[in-house]
C-alpha cells in the first residue's frame, strides 16, 4: 500500500508542476485585445456552420464498448498469467497440460468474442 | 496599447526588480533571453496563396533548410503560430480571412510580406478589381521582402532581419499589436491621383537633385549614347506545317452546313466551304449560330459520329458593347480538331440555355460567365457566383465595368 | 510462494536514501526520500522533452538530407530551450464556447498522466520511485488516463476538427491499449512476476536472456508488435490520426496555444520516453548491461552504470519511433483499427498461448 | 465504354499496378494472405532502409548554409535580382537617354523616367524612379532598352522594414 | 461573410434547431439525419494546396458531399490581360500555373505565332521541348513530394524538392528566375541557353533515373501507400470526359488523350514517347501515370539532348505584336493537363479578350464525383492526385 501512497504523492506533485506552469505562463504572457474573430473557433478561417458539439457516429462508441469488454477480460487474465509460471514450474497437483488447457479456454473465450463481433460487422468502420 | 496587454507578472516584476541594486541588469538579462527565445523560435503558419508559397516551400526544403533558424515547426493552426509569411497575392475574398487568421494568432506575432503581391499587389496593382494592394492594408507587416518571388536566400535574409528586430524588444520597446487596417483597398483613386500628380509635378519641375555643376561629366558636349549595336540578327523562319492527323476545317464545316444551314462564319463575308479553305489550315473554325439552335448545335457536334466532339474546352463570353457573345469551345479528343460556336445575346437581358445537360463540366464554366459577365443560363442547376463574393457590385469582365473604389487605372 | 528471482543481490536501497535514513528519524526520512525521488522524476520529465525535441529535429533533418537547427548553440542545442521560453511568454487563448474548466484541465491531465507511469519505471538498480507488486497492472491502468486528456481537449474546444481528432484518437488509443495490455501480460506470463523491477531481473544473464531473444523467434515478433502498438498509443506518426495535420489541421490541439499547447507537446515527448522505457524494461533487459558471455568484455560493460544502459536502450527505441515517423505515410483511421482488431489482437492471443506452451514445456 | 474501347489513337499503355493490395474484392487464400503480409512488411523495411541510407551518410546532406556561405554564394550571371542602371565606363554617368521605352514596356508601371533639360537644352535623364515593391522582375524593360542602359543586378538581400524603402530612386536621388 | 442566397439555402434540423444549409448542397430532405454536419476545409488548410475552400457535408468520418468554393485567389488575370500588350501578357501567364510557367508561356507564344505567322528556328524548338519537359518533371516532383506530405510521409516532400532544385538551377542559369521565368517569346526565347545547359540536363537525367527508383522504394511500393490510394476516388472515363478533365487525371481513367500526341505543337511529333494510362481510374492510377510520365519525359529530354542543333535561338523580332483581328486558340499539355489560350484580337497591341482554359479548373469540377462517399482522410489523396493548383483555377 505504501508504494501507492508514494504514487498518489507523485501525482499531486506532478499536477502541481504542470498546473503551476500554466498559471505562471498566464501571468507572464501577452494578451492581445479581445475581438470576435479571435475567440471564434478556428475552422480554416471561415465561420463555422452549426455547432461543434455534434451527435457523433456510433462506430466510435462501439469501439469504446469493445475496449471495455476486452480490457476487463484481459485483466481477468492477469491473475491467471501472474501465477502461471510459478504453478507450471513447481511440482503441484495440477498437470502442465491442464494448466495450458485452462489458459487456452480463457483465451478462446476472448477470441470467440472477437470473432463474434467481427462476424457481426462491428469492426467494419462505416 | 502597449503595457496594458502585457501579462501581470511581466508588468510588475521589472517594477520590483529595477530599484534593487543590479536589478536593472537582471531585468535586462531576462529580457535578452526572452527576446532571444522569441527570435529563434519563429513558428510559421502554413499560409501560402500563390507562387511565393513555392519559394517558401523551397526555403523549407533540404537545400535551404529554414530549420537551421528554428523555423521548421510550421503549424497548420494559427493558435500555435508566431509568424505569418504572406506568400502570394491577397485578394478581396481572402482578405477578410487573412485578418481572421491574424487575429486568431496569439501574441506576440509577426508578419513578413514576401514578394511584390504581398507588398503592393505587384503585377496585379493596376486594373485588377479584386487584388488588395499590399498585405499592410490589412495587417501590420514587420518585414518586406521584394522579389517576384524572392529567392529562398532572400526569404532567409528577411527572417534574419525579423530576428534582428525582435532582439531589440524589451520593456522600453515592447511588442505592440499594430493597428489593423480594415480598408483593404483604401482609396485607390485618390491615392493613384496623388501619386501621378506628384510624378507629373516632378516631371515638369526642374530636378533639384543634380545640377550640371554637381555632375560635371554630363556636359553638353557629351555625345549622345549610341544604340546598342545589333549583334544578334534573327532570321525570318517559315512555320512548320501542321501535323496531318486532325480533321480539316472544310470537312467539318461541310458537315455542319448540311445540318445547320443558317450557320455563319464569324467576321467573314462569305459562309461557304470555299471560304473556309481559303482561310488556311490554321484557321480556328469560328461559327455563329442563332440563339434558338445553340444547344441543338452543340448536341449535334457532340453526338455526330464524324465530328465526335466529346470534349468541352470552355464556355466563355465576349462583351461587344452592343451585344454579348457566348462562346462554346469544343474539341474532339479523338481527332484533335476544335470548333468555336458563338451565339449573340441581347445585352440588356442576356440569357441563354445551359449546356450542363450535355456536359457536366459546363456547370462551372457557366457559373464563371454568370459571375464575370452577368449572363444568365436558363435551366442551370446551380447558378451562383463562382469567384467573387455575392455582394460584389457588377460584373467585372464587362467592358463598361468600372469600380473606382477597387480598380486603379494605369495612367498611360 | 517463494520469489523466483533472488533480488537480494540488489536491495531496493541506495546510498543517498540510506544516508537520509541514518540522519533523520524514521517517518521523516521516508518522506524526505519520497520527495527526493519524485523531484528526480520531475527533473527527468523536465529534461527528457528538451533532449527529445532536439533529437527529433536533428534525426528528422538527417533523414531528410538536411541539417536541422544550427544557429542557437552548438548544432542548435538550445533550440528546445528557445521554443520553451517563447511558449511560456505566448498568449493563451480560449475559444468562445469552450468549457473553461475542462479546456485547461485537459493539458494538465495529459501531462500528469504521462508523468505517472514514470514513477514505477526502474531506471537503475536503485533508481525507482516505487515498485508496487502489481506494477504492470498500474501501468495498464494509468496509461489510459492520457486518453482522457486528449478526449477532453477535443470535446471542450468547441471545434469540429478537435472533436474529430479526439474521437479518432479515443477510438485508436483504447483499441491499442488492448494489444499493449496483452503484450505486457505476455511478459508477465513469461517472467512470472508483475513487478517491473523483477521483470528486469528475470532477464539477468547474457543478451540472449532478454525477453526479445529468450522467447525464441516469437520474442522478436512480440517486440515488433509492442513497437507498433505503442506508436499507435503514442499518437505518433505514422499513426497520428488525432492530429493528422493534412486532414484536421491541428487535431485535438487545434485551439490550444502557448503554454497549454506546450503541455501537450511535453506530454507527447514524455509519453514517447515512457513507451520506450517500457519497451526497454519488458524486452531489452531494462537497466542491465548487455552481456555476451565473454568474461573480460562483460566486466567492462557491467562497470558502466545501469541507468546509462537504460537511457541508451530507451533512446535507441525512441530512434526507432522517429525512424517510423520520418519514413512512413499515415494509414487511414479505419485501416488502423482493422490492423488492431483483425491482426494484432488475434496475434496477441496466439502469442499468449504459445508463451504458455513454452513455459509449460520449460523452453523459455 | 465507348472511349475506352477506342483508347484514343490506340497509343496508351496501361501502367502496372502490382503491389500488396488487390484490386476489388478478392477472396484471400491463406498462402496469398501470408505472401501479401510478408511482402507488405518487406516494403516497409525497404523504405526504412532508404531513409537510413540518408541518415547514415552525412555526405548526402545538400544544405547550403546561407548566411555562413555568404562569401562563396554567387548568383548566376543572368539572375534577376533588381533593376540597376548601367553606368558609363569612363565617367560614371548613366547610359540612359531617358527615351522611356522601359517605362512603356513595364507591365506594372514600376518604372518612371523623368527627364530634364541640360545646359544645352537637350533632354537628359533627370530621375529614374523604380518602384521595386511592384516590380515582377520580368526582364521586359531590359529587353526593350536599345541602349543597354539598364540591367538586372545580382542583389537579393533586399528586405526592408518599411515598404517606402522599396521605392528606389536609381538616379537623381535627392541627397 | 456568410453566404446566403435565397432559394438555394434550405433548412435541416440539427439537434432540434433549424440550421441553414450552406448554398450548393443538394440536400432536399429535411427530416432525420441529425448527425450530419458541415465542415469547412480551407481556404487556409494544409492539404487543399492553396486557398481552396471545400465545404463538406459529413456524417462522422464520411464525406457525403463536397462543395468547392473558389475565388480566394481570383486576381482577374483576364481583365488585366485586356489592358496589357501581348508581350506583357506572357509574364502574366507565369502566374497562372506557376509550376508550369514555361509551358504556359509557350501556350501564349504559340497563339501569337499562329496569328502572325511567325516561324520558329530548329534550335528554339528543341529548347522549347526540353525546357517544357524539364518543367513537367519539376512539377511532378513537387506533386510527388506534396502528395507524400499530405499522406503523412514528410520525408518524401524533402526528397522531391531535392531533385527539383537541380532542375530549378538549370532554369535559373538559363533565364535568371527560379519560378516565374518569362523566358519564351514569339519565335523563340529572349536568350539562348548557356553552354552549360546540355551537360547540366544530362546530369539531371542521370540523377532522375535513380531518384525515381528511390521514390518507388519510399512511396510507390509502400503498402500503406497502396492502402491509402487503391480503389479511392475512382473517376470513370465518361465522367472525366464530361467534366473536361485532361492530363494525368484523364489518362489515369484510361483515356490516352495527350495534346502532345493528338495536336502536336512545337516538334513533339518528332519524339518517341508513350502515353501511360490507368486501368481503374483511382488515385493509385493517377499516381502511377504521373510517375511513368516522368520517365517518358526523361526519354524525350534524352532524345532531344542527343540531337541538339545549333543555329539561331529566335526568329525575327517584331517591334510590336499586333495580332490581326480574329480569334485564335492554342493548346498545350501542361503538367496538369490541357491549357488553352483563347484570344479575341481587334488588331491592336492588346487583346480584346483573352481567356485561359485552365486544366485544374475542369479537373477540380469533378471532385464531388470522386470524393462523395469516401472518408475525410481519403479526400487528401484525392485532392493531391487531382493535382490542382488554385491560382490556375481562379486566374
Amino acid at each position: 500500500m505504501a508504494s501507492y501512497t508514494i504514487i498518489g504523492f507523485a501525482i499531486f506533485l506532478g499536477a502541481l508542476f504542470v498546473g503551476g506552469g500554466i498559471l505562471a505562463s498566464m501571468l507572464l504572457a501577452f494578451r492581445t485585445p479581445h475581438c470576435s474573430n479571435k475567440v471564434q473557433a478556428y475552422e480554416c478561417a471561415e465561420d463555422p456552420v452549426g455547432d461543434a458539439r455534434i451527435r457523433f457516429k456510433v462506430s466510435y462508441y462501439l469501439f469504446a464498448l469493445l475496449f471495455l469488454i476486452f480490457d476487463i477480460e484481459s485483466l481477468f487474465l492477469f491473475p491467471c498469467v501472474k501465477i502461471f509460471r510459478t504453478v507450471a514450474t513447481q511440482a503441484t497437483a495440477l498437470s502442465p497440460t491442464f494448466l495450458l488447457g485452462e489458459l487456452s479456454v480463457f483465451v478462446f473465450i476472448l477470441f470467440s468474442g472477437l470473432l463474434y463481433v467481427w462476424k457481426k460487422g462491428v469492426l467494419r468502420w462505416e | 496599447m502597449g503595457m496594458r496587454h502585457i501579462g501581470y507578472a511581466t508588468r510588475t516584476i521589472p517594477k520590483f526588480l529595477e530599484p534593487l541594486p543590479g536589478g536593472a541588469k537582471t531585468v535586462d538579462a531576462i529580457e535578452f533571453v526572452v527576446a532571444w527565445a522569441r527570435a529563434n523560435s519563429l513558428w510559421p503558419l502554413i499560409y501560402g496563396t500563390a507562387c511565393c508559397a513555392m519559394e517558401m516551400m523551397s526555403t523549407g526544403s533540404s537545400r535551404h533548410d529554414w530549420a537551421r533558424f528554428g523555423v521548421e515547426v510550421a503549424r497548420a493552426t494559427p493558435r500555435q503560430a508566431d509568424l505569418i509569411v504572406l506568400a502570394g497575392t491577397i485578394v478581396e475574398k481572402m482578405g477578410s480571412r487573412l485578418v481572421t487568421l491574424y487575429e486568431q494568432m496569439p501574441g506576440p506575432k509577426y508578419v513578413i510580406a514576401m514578394g511584390s503581391c504581398a507588398i503592393s499587389g505587384g503585377p496585379f496593382y493596376y486594373d485588377s478589381y479584386s487584388v488588395i494592394k499590399g498585405g499592410d492594408r490589412l495587417i501590420p507587416v514587420d518585414v518586406y521582402i521584394p522579389g517576384c518571388p524572392p529567392r529562398p536566400e532572400a526569404l532567409l535574409y528577411g527572417i534574419m532581419q525579423l530576428q534582428e528586430k525582435i532582439r531589440t524588444e524589451g520593456r522600453r520597446n515592447p511588442w505592440k499589436i499594430g493597428t489593423l487596417n480594415q480598408t483593404p483597398f483604401g482609396d485607390p483613386l485618390s491615392e493613384a491621383k496623388k501619386v501621378w500628380a506628384d510624378l507629373e509635378k516632378s516631371r515638369t519641375a526642374p530636378s533639384p537633385a543634380i545640377s550640371d555643376a554637381d555632375s560635371g561629366n554630363i556636359a553638353t558636349d557629351r555625345p549622345k549614347p549610341i544604340k546598342r549595336p545589333a549583334t544578334e540578327q534573327f532570321p525570318e523562319v517559315a512555320r512548320n506545317p501542321l501535323s496531318a492527323s486532325r480533321l480539316d476545317n472544310e470537312t467539318i464545316f461541310a458537315c455542319i452546313l448540311e445540318n445547320f444551314p443558317e450557320t455563319t462564319l464569324t467576321r467573314q463575308s462569305e459562309h461557304t466551304v470555299e471560304q473556309v479553305r481559303a482561310l488556311g489550315p490554321e484557321y480556328l473554325l469560328d461559327l455563329t449560330v442563332p440563339l434558338h439552335r445553340y444547344v441543338e448545335m452543340v448536341a449535334f457536334l457532340k453526338n455526330s459520329a464524324l465530328l465526335d466532339m466529346n470534349f468541352l474546352l470552355h464556355v466563355t463570353a465576349v462583351d461587344r458593347l452592343d451585344r454579348f457573345e457566348v462562346l462554346a469551345h469544343l474539341l474532339s479528343a479523338d481527332r484533335g480538331h476544335n470548333i468555336l460556336v458563338r451565339c449573340a445575346l441581347d445585352r440588356q437581358y442576356p440569357e441563354i440555355p445551359s449546356l450542363s445537360p450535355l456536359f457536366a463540366g459546363a456547370i462551372w464554366h457557366e457559373r464563371e460567365v454568370f459571375d464575370l459577365f452577368g449572363i444568365r443560363f436558363s435551366n442551370h442547376p446551380d447558378l451562383r457566383r463562382l469567384f467573387l463574393e455575392d455582394n460584389f457590385p457588377g460584373h467585372p469582365l464587362r467592358k463598361d465595368f468600372d469600380d473606382p473604389s477597387r480598380v486603379v487605372r494605369r495612367p498611360y | 510462494m517463494e520469489p523466483i528471482i533472488d533480488t537480494s543481490r540488489f536491495p531496493a536501497t541506495n546510498a543517498i536514501g540510506d544516508f537520509i535514513r541514518a540522519i533523520l528519524p524514521g517517518p521523516v526520512a521516508e518522506l524526505a526520500n519520497i520527495v527526493l525521488a519524485v523531484l528526480a522524476i520531475l527533473t527527468v520529465v523536465g529534461l527528457t522533452p528538451v533532449a527529445l525535441i532536439w533529437m527529433e529535429r536533428k534525426v528528422a533533418a538527417h533523414f531528410q538530407a538536411r541539417l536541422g537547427p544550427m544557429r542557437v548553440g552548438y548544432h542548435g542545442l538550445l533550440q528546445p530551450l528557445a521554443d520553451g521560453i517563447k511558449l511560456i511568454f505566448k498568449e493563451v487563448m480560449k475559444p468562445e464556447g469552450a468549457d473553461t474548466f475542462v479546456f485547461f484541465l485537459a493539458p494538465i491531465l495529459s501531462a500528469t498522466a504521462s508523468f505517472m507511469v514514470l514513477t514505477v519505471i526502474p531506471f537503475d538498480h536503485h533508481l525507482q520511485v516505487t515498485d508496487p507488486a502489481g506494477g504492470v497492472l498500474y501501468v495498464i491502468a494509468v496509461a489510459g488516463l492520457g486518453i482522457m486528456g486528449v478526449l477532453l481537449a477535443g470535446w471542450s474546444s468547441n471545434n469540429k476538427y478537435s472533436l474529430l481528432g479526439a474521437m479518432r484518437s479515443g477510438a485508436q488509443m483504447i483499441s491499442y491499449e488492448i494489444s499493449l495490455a496483452l503484450l505486457m501480460l505476455l511478459i508477465v506470463l513469461l517472467s512470472g512476476t508483475a513487478s517491473l523491477r523483477e521483470i528486469v531481473f528475470s532477464q539477468t544473464g547474457t543478451v540472449l536472456d532478454w525477453w526479445i531473444f529468450k522467447f525464441p523467434f516469437f520474442g522478436i515478433i512480440a517486440f515488433v508488435l509492442f513497437l507498433i502498438s505503442s506508436t499507435a498509443e503514442l499518437n505518433r506518426a505514422p499513426f497520428d490520426m488525432a492530429e493528422a495535420e493534412s486532414e484536421l489541421t491541428g487535431g485535438f490541439t487545434t485551439e490550444y496555444s502557448g503554454i497549454t499547447f506546450a503541455m501537450f507537446f511535453l506530454a507527447e515527448f514524455v509519453n514517447m520516453f515512457m513507451a520506450a522505457s517500457l519497451t526497454t524494461t519488458f524486452f531489452l533487459g531494462g537497466f542491465l548491461a548487455p552481456q555476451f558471455g565473454l568474461a573480460s568484455l562483460d566486466r567492462m560493460l557491467d562497470a558502466i552504470p545501469g541507468f546509462l544502459w537504460f537511457f541508451l536502450k530507451s533512446y535507441s527505441v525512441i530512434f526507432i519511433y522517429m525512424w517510423f515517423r520520418w519514413t512512413f505515410p499515415r494509414p487511414r483511421v479505419d485501416q488502423l483499427m482493422n490492423l488492431e482488431w483483425k491482426v494484432l489482437v488475434p496475434a496477441n492471443f496466439l502469442l499468449l498461448l504459445i508463451a504458455g506452451l513454452f513455459v509449460v514445456m520449460g523452453w523459455a | 465504354m465507348k472511349t475506352q474501347a477506342k483508347n484514343i489513337q490506340g497509343r496508351g499503355y496501361p501502367v502496372e499496378r502490382g503491389g500488396f493490395v488487390p484490386d476489388g474484392q478478392v477472396h484471400w487464400s491463406l498462402a496469398g494472405y501470408l505472401t501479401h503480409l510478408v511482402n507488405g512488411c518487406l516494403s516497409l523495411v525497404k523504405g526504412m532502409g532508404l531513409t537510413f541510407g540518408y541518415f547514415s551518410h552525412p555526405g548526402r546532406i545538400i544544405t547550403q548554409q546561407y548566411p555562413e556561405n555568404r562569401e562563396t554564394l554567387v548568383m548566376f550571371p543572368r539572375f534577376r535580382g533588381r533593376l540597376a542602371l548601367v553606368m558609363d565606363e569612363a565617367g560614371g554617368a548613366p547610359l540612359c537617354t531617358a527615351c522611356g521605352m522601359c517605362e512603356k514596356a513595364c507591365p506594372n508601371g514600376s518604372i518612371s523616367v523623368l527627364t530634364r533639360r541640360d545646359s544645352g537644352n537637350r533632354k537628359v535623364l533627370g530621375r529614374y524612379l523604380y518602384r521595386f515593391s511592384q516590380c515582377t522582375l520580368c526582364n521586359l524593360c531590359v529587353e526593350s532598352c536599345v541602349f543597354g542602359a539598364i540591367r538586372m543586378a545580382q542583389d537579393f538581400e533586399l528586405a526592408a522594414y518599411d515598404s517606402s524603402d522599396l521605392q528606389l530612386v536609381l538616379y537623381g536621388k535627392e541627397e | 461573410m456568410t453566404e446566403q442566397q435565397a432559394g438555394l439555402a434550405g433548412d435541416i434540423m440539427e439537434n432540434g434547431v433549424a440550421m441553414t444549409v450552406p448554398p450548393g448542397f443538394s440536400i432536399d430532405r429535411r427530416e432525420g439525419h441529425t448527425d450530419e454536419y458541415f465542415l469547412n476545409m480551407g481556404p487556409q488548410h494544409p492539404s487543399t494546396h492553396g486557398v481552396l475552400r471545400l465545404m463538406l457535408r459529413m456524417d462522422g468520418e464520411n464525406v457525403l458531399e463536397v462543395v468547392p468554393h473558389l475565388g480566394y485567389i481570383h486576381r482577374g488575370l483576364e481583365k488585366i490581360g485586356e489592358n496589357q500588350t501581348y508581350l506583357q501578357n506572357i509574364h502574366l501567364t507565369d502566374r497562372l500555373d506557376y509550376l508550369s510557367s514555361h509551358i504556359n508561356n509557350l501556350a501564349l507564344c504559340l497563339a501569337i505565332e499562329k496569328a502572325m505567322g511567325i516561324g520558329v528556328p530548329e534550335r528554339a524548338e528543341y529548347i522549347r521541348v526540353m525546357v517544357c519537359e524539364l518543367q513537367r518533371i519539376q512539377s511532378h516532383l513537387l506533386w510527388w513530394g506534396v502528395l507524400g506530405m499530405d499522406l503523412g510521409a514528410i520525408t518524401s516532400f524533402l526528397y522531391g524538392f531535392k531533385e527539383r532544385e537541380l532542375i530549378t538551377d538549370i532554369f535559373e542559369e538559363m533565364c535568371g528566375a527560379r519560378l516565374t521565368m518569362n523566358f519564351f517569346r514569339p519565335g523563340g526565347s529572349f536568350a539562348d541557353v548557356p553552354d552549360t545547359f546540355i551537360p547540366r540536363v544530362r546530369a539531371v537525367v542521370e540523377r532522375m533515373k535513380s531518384a525515381i527508383d528511390e521514390y518507388d522504394t519510399l512511396l510507390t511500393n509502400n503498402v500503406i501507400m497502396h492502402l491509402r490510394t487503391k480503389g479511392i476516388g475512382v473517376l470513370a472515363a465518361e465522367t472525366a470526359l464530361a467534366h473536361g478533365c485532361s492530363g494525368p487525371v484523364l489518362r489515369g481513367s484510361g483515356v490516352a488523350f495527350d495534346v502532345r500526341r493528338s495536336d502536336p505543337y512545337s516538334i513533339y511529333d518528332r519524339f518517341s514517347f508513350d502515353i501511360p494510362v490507368g486501368t481503374v481510374g483511382d488515385c493509385f492510377d493517377r499516381y502511377k501515370v504521373r510517375m511513368e510520365e516522368m520517365r517518358q519525359s526523361l526519354r524525350i529530354i534524352e532524345e532531344a539532348a542527343a540531337s541538339f542543333p545549333g543555329g539561331p535561338y529566335r526568329s525575327k523580332k517584331y517591334a510590336t505584336y499586333n495580332l490581326p483581328a480574329g480569334s485564335y486558340y492554342s493548346q498545350v499539355e501542361t503538367a496538369r493537363g490541357l491549357l488553352g489560350v483563347y484570344i479575341e484580337a481587334d488588331g491592336g497591341p492588346k487583346p480584346y479578350r483573352i481567356k485561359y482554359r485552365s486544366p485544374s479548373f475542369a479537373n477540380l469540377s469533378a471532385l464531388n464525383d470522386l470524393a462523395a462517399g469516401h472518408k475525410l482522410a481519403d479526400l487528401v489523396p484525392i485532392i493531391a492526385t487531382l493535382d490542382v493548383l488554385i491560382p490556375d483555377i481562379d486566374r
